[in-house]
């Protein structure tokens, strides 16, 4: 890839990344709520130490300018002080991040793992029961809801057959060292493989319940583009060379199979980052999601307008490794 | 010098009715279609259908089991909810908003859709670039999320969900239309239009959106699906219909609060969520199947 | 043909085609590439009323441009295209719809060039409708059933979508569609290459019987020497954006004065006479529009090429009886065929 | 019939239908071909006339819903129909080679060219040597002669490019390399030229006639236009509708075509002589494979049929060497 | 041994200072001590300080425990107390130009001086009800935080509470354990000494069914929140029991008094005869509440009985005829979310009397942009809410919901008679008369009916047989101080 293409899609993200910030803002301005009165409550409070507080949060500038200096800080990687926490945003995201990075990215392996090999299976199987069973899976993993989905997963595994734990990342028990902040990555680098395993049992539900959807998607469009490809004539040149056929589906097929499956995955990345807040909140796991929710509904606008951006930025990264996967599998594709 | 073959095609029917009728012979597809025909009237005709009023409230019957299990009436059959009320007749209620949602929401999106994204793919240039910055941009959106903060923006109600749903789903058959129409405005038949002295607005409208529509239509469908679990979402967090109401995403949602004692009351609404969901997937596979020339084998 | 009816129908000046070009800030957002095709370079000639001027050339080197460019249904970058004494480049849109009526194309494809969702009569009416020039439905439908009579489509096959038509009957239907206006002038732009030789042999017919009955001028592009040979009056051949050589089909074909014409005809092979001629093997493809070779375009395959060659562009010299040609050696009288 | 060499390929009422949703299609129907060491057999026939279907039928790669229904393929001898699926691939790419219509398409977009050669020779040159560096070491080394050997310049650098990354006639060259380089005794090349230029189409064609000499294999060249066959075949097979209607040595079949289909095809070819004459193209156009009468399949576009003619037409030997599919033409004793 | 509460949410910080959450100083409270605490009954009893004395209607006197020991060994004084009430106080106190956000929890603190171990506060005027605010402010340590700052305090703990951090896993669990050098708590309450078990862990669970599951389960020992309907199959479990305490919390509905319907009294009082409260108690709160007439939870200071108006729906029929409905009234009822059931509930009982109250489920923060007190011309009907009164003292439930334009006045209600008295009562000195003042404002709002009062509903926790010792506190708080397990 060319530094040129590099920059020139650095620089396509700033317009996203400023409307998806002009966006944020505004709707969080529009939105009727005071932060000030929901963080007082029930609680007493005088007029003066009402403003004061308000200044405190900066909420008596005008709107314009307090757009203005959102940018600006956001540019220097500062975004404010969380209403709530009272501390530093990015310190505040970036403790919750790194559980639902991890919850997303196993999410992602389950649904890639279950989901190439089922559908290639699928289509090489065409009309047969591997089939069947391919397409029944995926029309149900697309139409189940993940709340109530993830809930019944609950009560089986975890009340009613007591084989996992019901919320949380880790046990107690297991002593963490934090490194990275994936406790599947961390555990195992300092060997603790207990840990590794309560953290394990920890992310099954979860990601499964996550990528469940992605799961069935990536199933269909594999075995579609599987079976796409297997018409082609490289495939029929292929098979006219007396090369086996296993080098024909793995090697000739699956990779281009695997250009619609990887950008559908991508966007994929979306919806799945998205859909995190309703599985945290079912399965109680630590993350972003939750937290933003939360904050939306207290009006904490300093930690949503900097997790929306976040979730921007990741969404546009996941595209721009996509294409960059995409150019690997893809050679006529040039960034 | 490339020869295409000259076949003489027999029967002298429509693309539309070709591709019907193999979706007729779809089986499964046609079985799914009749079970969302099923739902439709359900929902049309819930006050004829439903058993019970379905905002009846009896605190006395809170949490009835169905009616195969202990202490159940066959008068309620699957059982009631937190205040009572007959859980079969709010599903059967429930359909109406369901549906509703799903088709307005996706009959708008998609228009705006169709609109937008022949628009950008045609005119190209600044509309274009217009246009597709703002697809990206709502795209870096986790949709939940801008749902949510567009429900808090604008506060409870129906039609503000739909509202809400709409400012996002558009994106999608927007992208589509985008897609097929920078395919389709490339092809020699639009040139010949051009030709013949056609104005934009003739090209966009008459020879592109047909061509444009089979897609959309298979996309619509398969997004109707998504929307409906998304309103479901946001009755889970609790930014859905308003009681007494009932949708079948805000009775999952406040039906799970009581999973471990009357596991019934988010249960079957859930269960009713996934099949028609189900058979719109199905039938919209199908619907694919049959209207996308891509997928004839 | 009539030598002495001397103003030309269409008249081409100095026609130049570059597609993509300068990135603007809008580019860069939009991430479009850069490229700079030049597909045409200085094309001049002239069309008279009533013949056939047959255009030839490898893929890719502009024909297609050049018949799209005439019509105005690409924007040229430079040039001039006099039609019947209006120069059709400094058009106003309301103009130009109107002078639509006058200059129509064929198109190559017969499956990409039809809508596949609007019914024959549709497509073939659509003139028409769009020039008010029918006056109400059923004189559409009778002007539709008429052409497509004239054709030798099946009236009865109106209502019918493209797809329930064979190749050749497409072609039909696109004949139809660009004739039902009365135009006088038609880009035919490679309308037999996608056709099997008896139905091939069949378009010919009908495009030659019709231009007789209708009196219509024809571009007839193509890149099949035989099909040109047999239908043209005169010919202009093209090497990647340029007219390398031009004149009456007979003194062009059989005594091809262009390096690059004596290559083409050498290469064709002929049913009736097999391996009578030498060879000429040119080595390696046309060169990319993207970064023309300087000098003479056709230097880096010309086996006759000298320094001179790669520095100057040669100019189109007439070569008397309406022959033309541009190539430094000319005056030398060498031909490849030794 | 003269004492030939026994043939390389032998065929014999081959027939290959495809179950489509329409119905049968009877894409290949009693088809006999005899190929002969070091010959050249040109295939002529309109779209859809069953041209790649008959070849890859005898390939054994025909797709579903496809099949083989009848008929006899040897080759050298063996009969290909009654290999199993291991030993078919063993006479694939080794025995037989064949080229892909369109070479475009042919070439994976998303392996290396040198990938695409180096396949074929691990799956079946028994002389590389066994241990895993020399052998690919050898296999390079031959992949990069046979890339020479079709002229593709600087053919070791050239290993690692992607198929998009050369013109369309360099991958075409390359396509016949792949074919080529088990030393195959027959290629079957379809439609080598049809996507390409005259002058790359000459380039194509020639190297494919020096291939054949150098490498001493018989050739089946399947394309549309006469005037390659004409040029290039030693004899030539005429097919219509899933049918051969003319066989016979190239000259005697185009300078004297008996069959009235053969005759319409070669009137139809506009010629630079035959300016100002009216062409004379065959009317009407070709049958619909699905659901045919058991009748002569050109009855409905003949200018000479009879009542007859719906009856079953056999092959008939015409002359020497010749045979045709017409009622009308006496039958010769050979 | 240890312990785990299933709890609904994290805390936000675990700086003492900077924070308005209950939640937060829930959990706070067990690494923290305060300056005074409250034992089982409520009552205000010395933690930190030794003993308190007023010295006089604006100034308070604490002598401060000796041999206090900070986790991290050090001995805490009289400037750590100094320092914490400062922090809290002072404007800019917290470093960073930022002011405690608890700053009006103390109301007119004015200084604070220290004399040996004595710490002598002073108020700006006379207020009595300083000591009810003291067990929610935490002593921090005044060296700590000058070394640490007030971010690191975030998230750092060097707090005097029986139990020492060990690892805050944000969003997930805060984990303790039981800090050795502890002096013992109050002596108030028995047994006062170190902690019972090792360690203490709090668990973040916030859907109600994972927490009431991972109790079942034996994951956690203690959950929060358990709601009512869950009760019976937690009491079915054998290792798990259900404990309640009266809660603090008073729920009403507010009755636009500036509204066109509810500004005449027969209609608010038609509301309330229409409501069948026991049976919505009895029903969805499983009986878990007791009912008030008036604004004080029965447990508050000042409280006293009240006459109840008393299901009627021919009555209330009646009021609303004279009102000038005799069709009844069409209304929409306002509340949030999580009480969208009891509201359901409440509004099919109404139903009944020809009150056809239309739910609307919304959002707290919209709704309180909606039911603003200092609103002009209010456009709602009904809102269901409730009003905290963790202090059990009236001053911060009666004055902020029924003094003109305060700040809970969503009803709206303006009476300047009450108005007075509630002023007179805030700076009475004497206790005897101000629970006369309170119980006369009472009887007046009893009267004028502003807010249909509903219940105050126990807090209700779900607890395993293993633990023992332990008791659910009035004011929400979960002590584990006591708490020992099997
Ligand atoms: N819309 C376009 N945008 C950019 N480049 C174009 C466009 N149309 C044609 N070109 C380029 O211009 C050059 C000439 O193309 P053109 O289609 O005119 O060739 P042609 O002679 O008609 O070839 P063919 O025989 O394959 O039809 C080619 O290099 C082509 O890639
Ligand atoms: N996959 C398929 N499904 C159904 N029918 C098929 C299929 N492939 C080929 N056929 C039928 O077989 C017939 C012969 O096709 P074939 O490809 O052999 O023609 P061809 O002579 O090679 O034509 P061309 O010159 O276009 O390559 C076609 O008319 C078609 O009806
Ligand atoms: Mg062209
Ligand atoms: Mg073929
Ligand atoms: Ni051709």
């Amino acid at each position: 890839m060319r530094l040129g293409t590099l920059v020139e899609r650095l620089l396509q993200l700033i317009p996203v990344l400023l409307g998806v910030s002009l966006i944020v803002f505004l709707m969080l301005a529009l939105t009727p709520g005071d932060p000030v009165e929901i963080m007082i409550g029930d609680q007493n409070m005088t007029a003066e130490q009402e403003a004061l507080l308000r200044s405190d949060l900066g909420l008596d500038r005008p709107l314009p300018e307090r757009f203005l200096s959102f940018v600006g800080n956001a540019l220097q990687g500062e975004f404010g002080t969380s209403f709530f926490h009272r501390r530093p945003v990015l310190d505040v995201i970036v403790e919750r991040l790194p559980a639902t990075i991890e919850l997303s990215l196993v999410a992602m392996v389950i649904a890639l793992a279950t989901a190439i090999p089922l559908g290639v299976a699928a289509a090489i199987h065409k009309n047969t029961i591997i089939d069947r069973i391919a397409t029944v899976g995926s029309l149900f993993g697309v139409s189940l809801p993940g709340f109530w989905f993830g809930i019944l997963l609950l009560m089986l595994f975890a009340v009613h057959l007591r084989l996992l734990p019901v919320s949380g990342r880790i046990g107690f028990d297991s002593e963490v060292p934090m490194v990275t902040g994936f406790l599947l990555i961390d555990t195992l680098v300092h060997g603790r493989f207990y840990a590794f395993w309560d953290a394990l049992r920890h992310i099954v539900l979860p990601a499964i319940t996550l990528g469940l959807p992605m799961t069935a998607i990536l199933t269909r469009v594999t075995r579609t583009a599987m079976l796409e490809v297997m018409r082609q004539d490289y495939v029929a040149f292929a098979e006219a060379k007396g090369i086996s056929r296993h080098r024909i589906l793995y090697r000739h097929a699956l990779k281009n199979a695997l250009i619609p499956t990887v950008s559908v995955a991508a966007i994929e990345t979306g919806s799945l980052l998205g859909g995190n807040m309703i599985v945290e909140t079912v399965f109680g796991w630590p993350g972003l999601g939750r937290l933003v929710v939360e904050s939306i509904f207290v009006r904490n606008y300093p930690l949503v307008q900097a997790a929306v951006l976040l979730y921007a930025v990741t969404y546009v990264l996941m595209n721009f490794v996509a294409d960059i996967l995409y150019t690997v599998l893809n050679p006529r594709v040039k960034l | 010098m490339s020869a295409v073959s000259d076949p003489v095609p027999a029967a002298a029917v429509s693309p539309f009715r070709r591709n019907l009728s193999s979706f007729k012979e779809n089986r499964l597809a046609l079985g799914s279609a009749l079970v969302l025909l099923v739902f439709v009237i359900m929902a049309v005709f819930a006050p004829w259908i439903a058993p019970q009023d379905p905002y009846e409230t009896d605190l006395f019957r809170r949490l009835q089991p169905p009616a195969w299990m202990e202490g159940g009436e066959w008068g309620y059959l699957l059982g009631c909810d937190a205040l009572g009320r007959d859980i079969l007749s709010r599903i059967i209620y429930g359909a109406r908003i369901s549906i509703f949602i799903g088709t307005v929401v996706v009959i708008a999106a998609t228009m705006i859709g169709i609109m937008a994204g022949l628009a950008a793919g045609y005119l190209r240039g600044w509309v274009d670039v217009v246009i597709s910055r703002l697809v990206d941009i709502l795209l870096g959106f986790p949709y939940l999320i801008f749902a949510i903060g567009l429900m808090a923006m604008m506060g409870p109600g129906l039609f503000n969900i739909v509202l809400a749903l709409v400012y996002k789903e558009w994106v999608i058959p927007c992208r589509v239309v985008r897609g097929e129409t920078l395919a389709v405005r490339e092809l020699e038949y639009v040139e010949a239009a051009r030709a013949l002295g056609a104005s934009r607005f003739h090209i966009m409208i008459r020879e592109i959106m047909p061509n444009v529509l089979s897609a959309v239509l298979v996309v619509a469908t398969i997004r109707m699906a998504d929307v409906i679990i998304l309103e479901a979402s946001l009755s889970f967090l609790g930014l859905g219909v308003q009681p007494p109401t009932a949708s079948w995403g805000s009775m999952v949602a406040d039906g799970r609060a009581f999973i471990l004692e009357a596991w019934w009351v988010s249960t079957f609404p859930g269960l009713a969520i996934l099949l028609l969901v189900l058979v719109i997937n199905v039938a919209s596979q199908g619907l694919r199947d049959a209207f996308d020339p891509r997928f004839h084998e | 043909m009539n030598e002495t009816d001397t103003q030309p129908l269409l008249r081409v000046d100095n026609l130049t085609k570059h597609y993509g070009g300068q990135r603007g800030p809008l580019a860069l957002l939009t991430g479009k590439p850069a490229i700079n095709i030049r597909a045409l370079n200085g094309v001049s000639f002239d069309v008279r009323r009533g013949e056939t001027l047959g255009l030839i050339g490898e893929s890719g080197c502009g024909k297609s441009t050049l018949g799209r460019t005439l019509l105005r249904l690409h924007e040229p970058t430079s040039g001039k295209v006099i039609f019947d004494d209006e120069d059709i480049t400094s058009l106003k849109p309301d103009a130009l719809k109107a002078m639509r009526r006058h200059m129509q194309i064929i198109f190559q494809d017969p499956y990409a060039s039809l809508n596949p969702r609007r019914t024959v009569g549709d497509i073939i009416g659509l003139p028409l409708k769009l020039h008010g020039l029918a006056s109400g439905r059923g004189d559409l439908r009778d002007r539709v059933a008429a052409i497509m009579e004239k054709v030798g489509l099946k009236t009865g096959h109106l209502d019918r979508y493209p797809h329930q038509f064979s190749g050749g009957q497409r072609q039909r239907i696109g004949i139809a569609r660009a004739l039902i206006s009365h135009p006088k002038f038609i880009v035919c732009d490679e309308p037999v290459s996608a056709l099997d030789v008896s139905i091939q042999a069949q378009i010919i017919k009908l495009l030659t019987d019709l231009k007789e009955e209708m009196g219509l001028t024809y571009l007839f592009v193509s890149h099949d020497i035989s099909v040109i040979g047999y239908l043209s009056d005169r010919v202009a051949v093209m090497y990647l954006g340029e007219i390398v050589e031009m004149g009456p089909v007979e003194r062009v074909l059989s005594k091809p004065r262009h390096p690059y014409t004596q290559s083409l005809m050498s290469a064709v092979p002929d049913v009736d006479h097999p391996g009578k001629r030498n060879r000429v093997r040119l080595t390696g493809d046309l060169p990319s529009p993207q970064s023309p070779p300087r000098g003479c375009k056709f230097h880096t395959r010309c086996p006759l090429a000298v320094d001179r060659c790669r520095r100057e562009v040669p100019i189109r010299q007439d070569l008397g009886g309406g022959h033309s040609a541009a190539c430094h050696l000319l005056q030398d009288n060498v031909s490849i065929l030794g | 019939m003269t004492a030939h060499p026994s043939p390389l390929l032998e065929v014999e009422g081959l027939r290959t239908v495809f179950d489509t949703r329409a119905g049968r299609a009877f894409a290949v129907d009693g088809v006999d071909i005899a190929v002969r060491p070091g010959e050249c057999l040109g295939v002529v026939g309109e779209s859809g006339s069953g041209k790649s279907v008959t070849f890859s039928s005898v390939m054994g790669i025909v797709r579903s819903p496809g099949h083989i229904e009848a008929g006899s393929i040897r080759f050298n001898g063996v009969d290909l129909r009654a290999l199993s699926p291991q030993e078919m691939r063993k006479v694939r790419g080794r025995h037989i080679a064949m080229t892909m219509q369109d070479a475009l398409t042919a070439l994976n977009p998303a392996l290396t060219v040198g990938e695409q050669i180096l396949e074929v020779l691990y799956a079946h040159d028994e002389t590389l040597p066994p241990e895993r560096n020399a052998r690919r070491k050898a296999a390079i080394a031959k992949a990069v002669e046979m890339l020479e050997l079709v002229g593709i310049a600087s053919a070791a650098d050239r290993l690692r490019n992607y198929p998009h990354e050369f013109s369309g006639g360099m991958r075409q060259r390359i396509m016949i390399a792949i074919a080529l380089a088990c030393r195959p005794k027959l290629l079957i090349a379809d439609e080598p030229t049809t996507a390409l230029d005259v002058t790359i189409q000459a380039q194509v064609l020639e190297l494919i006639a020096d291939m054949r000499v150098k490498l001493g294999m018989s050739v089946v060249l399947i394309t549309h236009d006469l005037g390659v066959v004409s040029e290039y075949c030693d004899r030539v097979m005429v097919m219509y509708a899933g049918q051969v209607v003319e066989q016979g040595p190239t000259e005697a079949v185009i300078g004297d075509p008996r069959h009235p289909y053969t005759k319409g095809l070669l009137g139809s070819i506009p010629r630079l002589s035959m300016r100002g004459h009216p062409i004379t193209p065959i009317e009407g156009q070709v049958p619909d494979l699905i659901g045919l009468p058991p009748q002569c399949r050109f009855y409905s576009r003949c200018s000479e049929r009879l009542d007859a003619c719906l009856d079953v037409i056999e092959m008939r030997e015409v002359g020497a060497a010749r045979r045709a599919r017409c009622i009308r033409l006496p039958e010769v004793e050979a | 041994s240890e312990i785990r509460v299933g709890f609904t949410t994290d805390a936000l910080t675990l700086d003492p200072a900077n924070h308005r959450n209950r939640e937060t100083e829930t959990i706070i409270r067990n690494l923290y001590d305060g300056i005074l605490t409250r034992d089982g009954d409520m009552e205000i009893v010395p933690e930190i300080a030794e003993s308190w004395t007023q010295t006089s209607p604006t100034s308070f006197e604490f002598v401060i425990r000796q041999g206090i020991k900070f986790h991290d060994g050090t001995d805490l004084t009289a400037e750590d107390v100094k320092f914490t009430l400062d922090r809290l106080t002072v404007e800019g106190a917290m470093g960073d130009g930022q002011t405690s956000p608890r700053k009006s929890l103390l109301g007119p603190v004015d200084s604070v001086a220290v004399d040996g171990n004595k710490v002598i506060v002073t108020l700006s005027e006379p207020w009595p009800i300083l000591p009810a605010m003291l067990p929610v402010q935490e002593v921090v340590s005044k060296s700590f935080v000058e070394k640490v700052g007030s971010a690191g305090l975030a998230t750092e703990v060097n707090g005097a509470g029986p139990f020492k951090l060990v690892e805050w896993r944000k969003g997930d669990s805060v984990i303790m354990e039981r800090f050795d050098d502890y002096y013992g708590g109050s002596p108030d309450i028995a047994p006062a000494g170190k902690a019972c078990v090792d360690r203490v862990i709090f668990k973040i669970i916030p859907e109600t069914a994972s927490r009431v599951a991972a109790l079942l389960s034996g994951d956690v020992d203690i959950i929060n929140e358990l709601p009512p309907f869950s009760i019976s199959q937690v009491e079915s479990n054998p290792n798990t029991g259900v404990m309640t305490v009266n809660g603090t919390r008073s729920f009403f509905i507010a009755l636009n008094n500036k509204g066109e319907i509810f500004d005449d009294i027969k209609v608010r009082q038609a509301v309330a005869h229409a409501l069948d409260k026991s049976l919505i108690v009895d029903r969805i709160l499983g009986g878990n509440a007791v009912s008030i007439e008036g604004i004080l939870s029965p447990a508050a200071f000042g409280a006293s009985e009240l006459p109840a108006a008393g299901y009627d729906p021919d009555k209330a029929k009646a009021l609303l005829a004279e009102a000038g409905y005799p069709d009844g009234i069409d209304v929409v009822i306002d509340t949030e979310g999580a009480h969208k059931d009891t509201v359901e509930a409440i509004a099919s009982v109404l139903a009944k009397s020809g009150i056809r109250a239309k739910v609307e489920v919304s959002e707290g923060a919209l709704l309180k942009a909606k039911w603003d007190p200092k609103s002009e011309a209010p456009q709602g009907h009904m809102y269901f809410t409730s009003w905290g009164n963790g202090s059990l003292d009236p001053y911060d439930i009666f004055v902020p919901t029924h003094r003109s334009g305060d700040r809970g006045n969503t009803a709206y209600y303006a009476n300047p008679k009450l108005d007075e008295l509630l002023d007179k009562a805030s700076v009475e000195l004497d206790a005897d008369k101000r629970a006369a003042l309170y119980k006369e404002a009472e009887t007046i709002i009893n009267a004028d009916q502003p807010y249909v009062y509903l219940w105050v509903p126990k807090d209700i926790y779900g607890v395993s047989k293993r633990v023992k010792g332990w008791k659910p506190s009035a004011d929400s708080r979960i002590n584990l101080h006591d708490a020992c397990v099997e």
